[in-house]
């Protein structure tokens, strides 16, 4: 028990402080990355031959971007994109300074994710949507995304635990993070009980998100 | 409304291109109804799915009110589409919407207010009687069900022209009839013009003023439902005739009477029908009618009347009887006793 | 070689592997290997990103020999994880530097200043060590290799650590007041730590690297043998020219 | 062959339970094709399914070939599957198989060999009309195409055993006829069971031997063919027989003679009608026969025919020929003048 | 041009070594994990409820053995899965002590994108193959996997990329590769026109996977 509560003392407060690390890191570059990828997804399906907004050059472009960027190892766009950090974020450094190489290697993830749930779409509602003469962007909202929501779940659950992965490697430029406090503490400091104590913190954090994902993207689906 | 210049459309694919509408031309006037028909096959989708530009033609010119589809830009496209009703053969409904929003959804989109989207759905609910359904999902429901909320989505978006593909071919016919009486009473209040794809002649019959009958992508035969009934020229036609009215006398029918004499087939049609022409001719000239069949079908736009009739009597009077029932405008086949 | 897996027997006289970390440590086995090869040794050099796995390797006979390790680190590895690892012979210090690119000495460091050093414990230790050697910080007085930001006893200057990828530091300099970078990477991002720092670890440093090995192959002629070739006045001269005076041979 | 015993199935959801179908019996021997018909919603494409337990019955017995089903291990189950061919009211291809791999596929995973796998594909294509269009994909076929797709798919397992939803609702009358034709040929050369699902009086009139009528899920009526064609009790069930059978005397025709005396509905039913009775009766009894309208329908065990028939004469006559047609077996309906 | 032989002789042997270890670790882990993931993912799909191996206790036990694996970030999982590598493989080094801990990243993962591919498949055929009596064997290669092959291609393709992507940390276990090179000579060393020509090769090999694996999944798609 004593060595429990030395523990827990101990180790307590730096734990808090990775988890508070890891939800900024994890929740602030997941929002975004929805939004560009989401969008960037989006416009990989509608500008493909044969879809509505066919157009050959945008696709192509598009789909490059997001292969170039994909091909990068996130250990190296790190560092790659320090200039660019820099002068979005204003800092290379920190949870803020992090939050770019995030954005920039989830997004692209997301857009791959959502290309596929998104491409399952029956065309046939997309097709009754515009003999009605609907908007293609309420199409969008209101079929494409709809129908593909429970992919779309399933999509980014898987992505969300790809981002709380990758800020394990956080702690590179300073952000910390619980990752990185199991690297360092637990693996470089041999203290295996926070390493454990993390590791455990990060299963119950992936399975929670897990279930729900699984959750909402059944009870969505109505096939 | 509807007017359709040398449209064809060809599916060009690895085995082999398929020429599924070749060279149609095809004009509904507003608030008309014109059915098209056909076997399997025949072209029919691919030709109304033309209409809307579902399907772009490969050749040939849509004009809609006027105006001609296949040259518009996009939004223009839209705005002429939010006019155009469509029930799709394959229901094309939102999964993940319960009954209730598969209708309010389009409704909403194309910027009805709140208590008109409420009302109109509730109204269309009631009428393909899914009141009770509305919050099930498409997978909860049967397929006549998605079909009629199929139906009630077009129907809601109140436009000026309805295509529809085999709207009514998953229903039983006590709904089919309430479907028909319901589009008859749409477009007679309306105005709402409807080109329909049926295989199901009483659709035909009952709500339709043309017929075009489509076979290999051709248009072999078209003409008022009327003349089509009375007059068919083409085979397929006749197939497709021949599942509403028989035209042949049953043979256990001839046993049933010993005839003898003369046997005819007489088309009413139009004002022909409207006249006791037979008790007429049979008091004139004498001579005792018989009726083997009788079969008279009630059109949309009138009658036209199938009876085949025993004449007994004198060879001439029966002879006179015959020339004043043709001269009456009333179509006379001779068969054989 | 690495077929020889099992230990507790003699290193094969023919062919080892022999483990380094990126950077001078594998430019100067490289040497040693190039050396090795006319002498009829093939030396299989295998390049690791990490710190712990060459020594684990190693402990399981995945490896030979190592070398890229000070004192400090490989005791701590030893006794965290039960290792039975030796040092056999001196290799190669990188003193590490204070730099800055805002002040030019120590003293102009305001009240506040932000201080980068590398974010792994054996370098921040190492960077701590340093700071209190310049006159700014108070480290507890008990085993200073172990420290962390943790053991500060007095921070006058009430400085703020930011703990760092020890290879980034030369980039992120610019964000930072100063900071506490290892030679190898000052080097690399084309500044000279002689000319360059504000403070430079003395000569004396305990972060002197070592050529480890397990304990029962301490005294294996194969041993001995790629000790001597990596003393070797070669490779001292290799050294030398490589790295301009600013990475030292420490074994005379 | 198949047989159920107060099967009944609720299907629970948050939209509140559906009772779809409520204790149904049913036995339809081997050999023998039975139809069900109702209306839409009424619960046949579920009645149907568990038959082939894809919908378990929610309490009740499901017999095949002796063989309570509901109690099956999964692989017993299986195998009694092996014998059973369904024909789905969805169609359910493969989409990423051509129409040839749509029938081959489920032949190979049942162990056919090679050869005979091409033989039948081959065969049930030509027989479907679909060999020309054997690579095209699902997607690239219209509506009553892949519904043969799936007919094929169907025959070509030779199943002992076949089920069918809908199978000829999405196709033309000629069609039709044709799958009716194959599926008579194949009940009557190999002796197969048919369970069928429509809402075409036409399928029922020509291939089956008895009817159920389905509504709300309980089976309100059923009979022999025959005798629901002959004597309907269900309101339900003559509106469906009105679509093949008009039972109204037109206004029209009625218009058409002047009437006077008694007019009435005759039905003959099997032997019934094979003699000439009307003959005999105006002979016997000199009352003078006036045909309005003439309804013969060649079921597939017999004749059912509806004659309304304007009888003049003394009252006195035309009393005693009525009381002789009843004696005959002659159904006799008085309807007003 | 003097330059750039230079560069050549000096760089070339590097680079294709890398790209050699790149490959194998890449290929070999890869199919490993195909086999692997594409396993879990159907016996995810099959066993949950309402499907035809309808098992709670698989279910959830699977479900929570991949969610497990998926909370650990690879910097860690390489290190907290050394014993179970020396088991498995022999080593702990090395492309051949790497290629344990990538299978055991990629796995699941490709587990969790089957799952989202396969919950696509229309139960209708299913159901129309269950009825004709097909074996559940059968059924999976010929309606599941058939159906969901297009997805399933976009899916495996997401997951080579993000294998090649977590070869990049191989270097930490000295397997070396082609990101361990970019990161150890573009940012160790800072020899950037290495680090660039690296950079250059993964995304030339990533658009390749790319677009063949989008290639294919739309000429397998017919709908
Ligand atoms: N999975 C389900 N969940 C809830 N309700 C269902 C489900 N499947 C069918 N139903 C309901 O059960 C009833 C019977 O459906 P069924 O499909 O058997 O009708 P049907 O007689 O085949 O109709 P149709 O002629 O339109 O195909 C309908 O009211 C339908 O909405
Ligand atoms: N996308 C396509 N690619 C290739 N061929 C096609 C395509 N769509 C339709 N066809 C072919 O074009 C022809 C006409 O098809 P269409 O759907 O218009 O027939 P239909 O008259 O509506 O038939 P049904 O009554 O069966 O619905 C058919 O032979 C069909 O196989
Ligand atoms: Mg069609
Ligand atoms: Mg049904």
């Amino acid at each position: 028990m004593d060595k429990y509560e030395e523990f827990m003392t101990k180790w307590l407060p730096v734990i808090g402080k990775s988890i508070v690390e890891t939800f900024q890191m994890t929740i602030v570059s997941l929002l975004i990355s929805i939004v560009i990828g989401v969008s960037l997804g989006i416009i990989l399906v509608l500008t493909r031959p044969g879809q509505s907004f066919e157009n050959k050059w945008v696709y192509r472009l598009l789909n490059l971007g997001v292969n170039i960027i994909r091909s990068i190892p996130f250990i190296i766009l790190l560092f790659f994109i320090l200039p660019f950090t820099k002068f979005i974020a204003g800092t290379t450094i920190g949870v803020q300074g992090v939050i770019v190489p995030l954005v920039i290697y989830t997004a692209p993830y997301i857009a791959r994710l959502m290309e596929t749930a998104l491409l399952e779409v029956d065309q046939g509602v997309i097709e009754a949507y515009t003999a009605m003469g609907i908007k293609r962007r309420s199409i969008i909202w209101n079929v494409l995304l709809r129908e593909g929501r429970s992919s779309i779940i399933l999509g980014l659950t898987i992505a969300t635990i790809s981002l709380i992965g990758a800020t394990a490697m956080a702690g590179l430029v300073g952000a910390g993070g619980l990752g990185d406090l199991a690297y360092r503490y637990g693996h470089i400091q041999y203290e295996v009980n926070v390493m454990y104590a993390v590791v455990f913190i990060l299963i119950i954090l992936v399975q929670t998100i897990q279930v729900v994902g699984t959750y909402f993207a059944a009870r969505l689906k109505r096939d | 409304m509807i007017k359709l210049n040398n449209v064809s459309k060809v599916f060009e694919s690895k085995s082999g291109d398929v020429k599924a509408v070749s060279n149609v031309n095809l004009h509904v006037k507003k608030g008309e109804i014109h059915g098209v028909i056909g076997y399997s096959g025949a072209g029919k989708s691919t030709l109304i799915r033309c209409v809307n530009l579902l399907e772009r033609p490969t050749v040939g010119e849509v004009f809609i009110s006027g105006t001609e589809m296949t040259t518009l830009p996009l939004n223009k496209l839209r705005e002429m589409r939010q006019n155009i009703g469509m029930i799709f053969q394959g229901f094309n409904l939102l999964k993940t919407a319960t009954v209730f929003e598969n209708i309010a959804i389009p409704l909403k989109l194309l910027g009805l207010d709140k208590n008109e989207v409420e009302l109109r759905v509730v109204k269309y609910l009631e009428i393909v009687g899914l009141t009770d359904r509305q919050k099930a999902y498409p997978n909860q429901l049967s397929g006549g069900q998605k079909q009629r909320v199929a139906i009630a989505r077009a129907l809601a978006q109140e436009p000026k022209i309805l295509l529809s593909d085999e709207a009514t071919s998953a229903l039983d016919p006590e709904t089919t009839e309430s479907i028909l009486d319901l589009l008859l009473k749409v477009n007679e209040e309306l105005g709402i013009t409807i080109l329909l794809i049926t295989h199901e002649m009483n659709v035909i019959q009952k709500i339709c003023d043309y017929v075009y009958v489509i076979e290999g992508g051709e248009l072999i035969e078209h003409g008022s439902t009327i003349d089509l009934f009375a007059a068919p020229k083409e085979e397929t036609t006749t197939k497709f005739l021949n599942t509403i009215a028989q035209r042949k006398i049953p043979t256990s029918l001839v046993q049933q009477l010993n005839l003898t004499g003369n046997v005819s087939r007489l088309t009413f049609v139009g004002e022909a029908a409207g006249q006791p022409l037979i008790a007429l001719a049979t008091e004139r000239f004498n001579v005792t009618p018989n009726i083997l069949s009788a079969n008279i079908i009630e059109l949309k736009n009138g009658i036209v009347g199938n009876i085949v009739i025993h004449l007994v009597g004198e060879t001439n009077n029966i002879i006179n009887a015959i020339e004043f029932l043709k001269e009456q405008g009333v179509g006379v086949e001779e068969l054989e006793g | 070689g690495s077929k020889d897996k099992e230990t507790g027997k003699a290193l094969s006289e023919e062919k080892i592997v022999v483990g380094v970390t990126a950077g001078p440590h594998e430019l100067v086995v490289n040497k040693v290997k190039e050396l090795a090869a006319k002498e009829g040794l093939e030396i299989d050099v295998k390049v690791f990103t990490e710190y712990i796995l060459p020594n684990t390797a190693l402990s399981e006979g995945d490896l030979d020999i190592n070398s890229f390790q000070t004192l400090p680190f490989l005791e701590k590895v030893n006794s965290d994880r039960d290792l039975n690892l030796v040092h056999v012979a001196k290799t190669i210090l990188l003193p590490m530097g204070i730099y800055s690119d805002k002040f030019d000495s120590i003293d102009d460091i305001p009240d506040g200043a932000s201080f980068g050093m590398p974010n792994d414990p054996s370098n921040g230790a190492r960077a701590l060590i340093v700071l209190e050697a310049a006159g700014v910080i108070t480290l507890r007085d008990e085993d200073k290799t172990t420290g962390t930001v943790q053991d500060i006893v007095e921070n006058p200057k009430n400085l703020k650590f930011v703990e760092l990828e020890a290879s980034q530091l030369p980039k992120q300099l610019i964000e930072l007041d100063f900071a506490a970078i290892n030679t190898n990477f000052i080097l690399a991002a084309g500044k000279n730590p002689v000319e360059d720092s504000i403070f430079l670890e003395s000569k004396s440093s305990p972060y002197v690297n070592y050529i480890v090995v397990r304990e029962e192959n301490k005294d294996d002629a194969v041993v001995k043998k790629f000790a001597e070739l990596y003393q070797s006045d070669e490779v001292k001269e290799f050294i030398k020219e490589e790295f301009n005076g600013t990475i030292l041979s420490s074994w005379e």
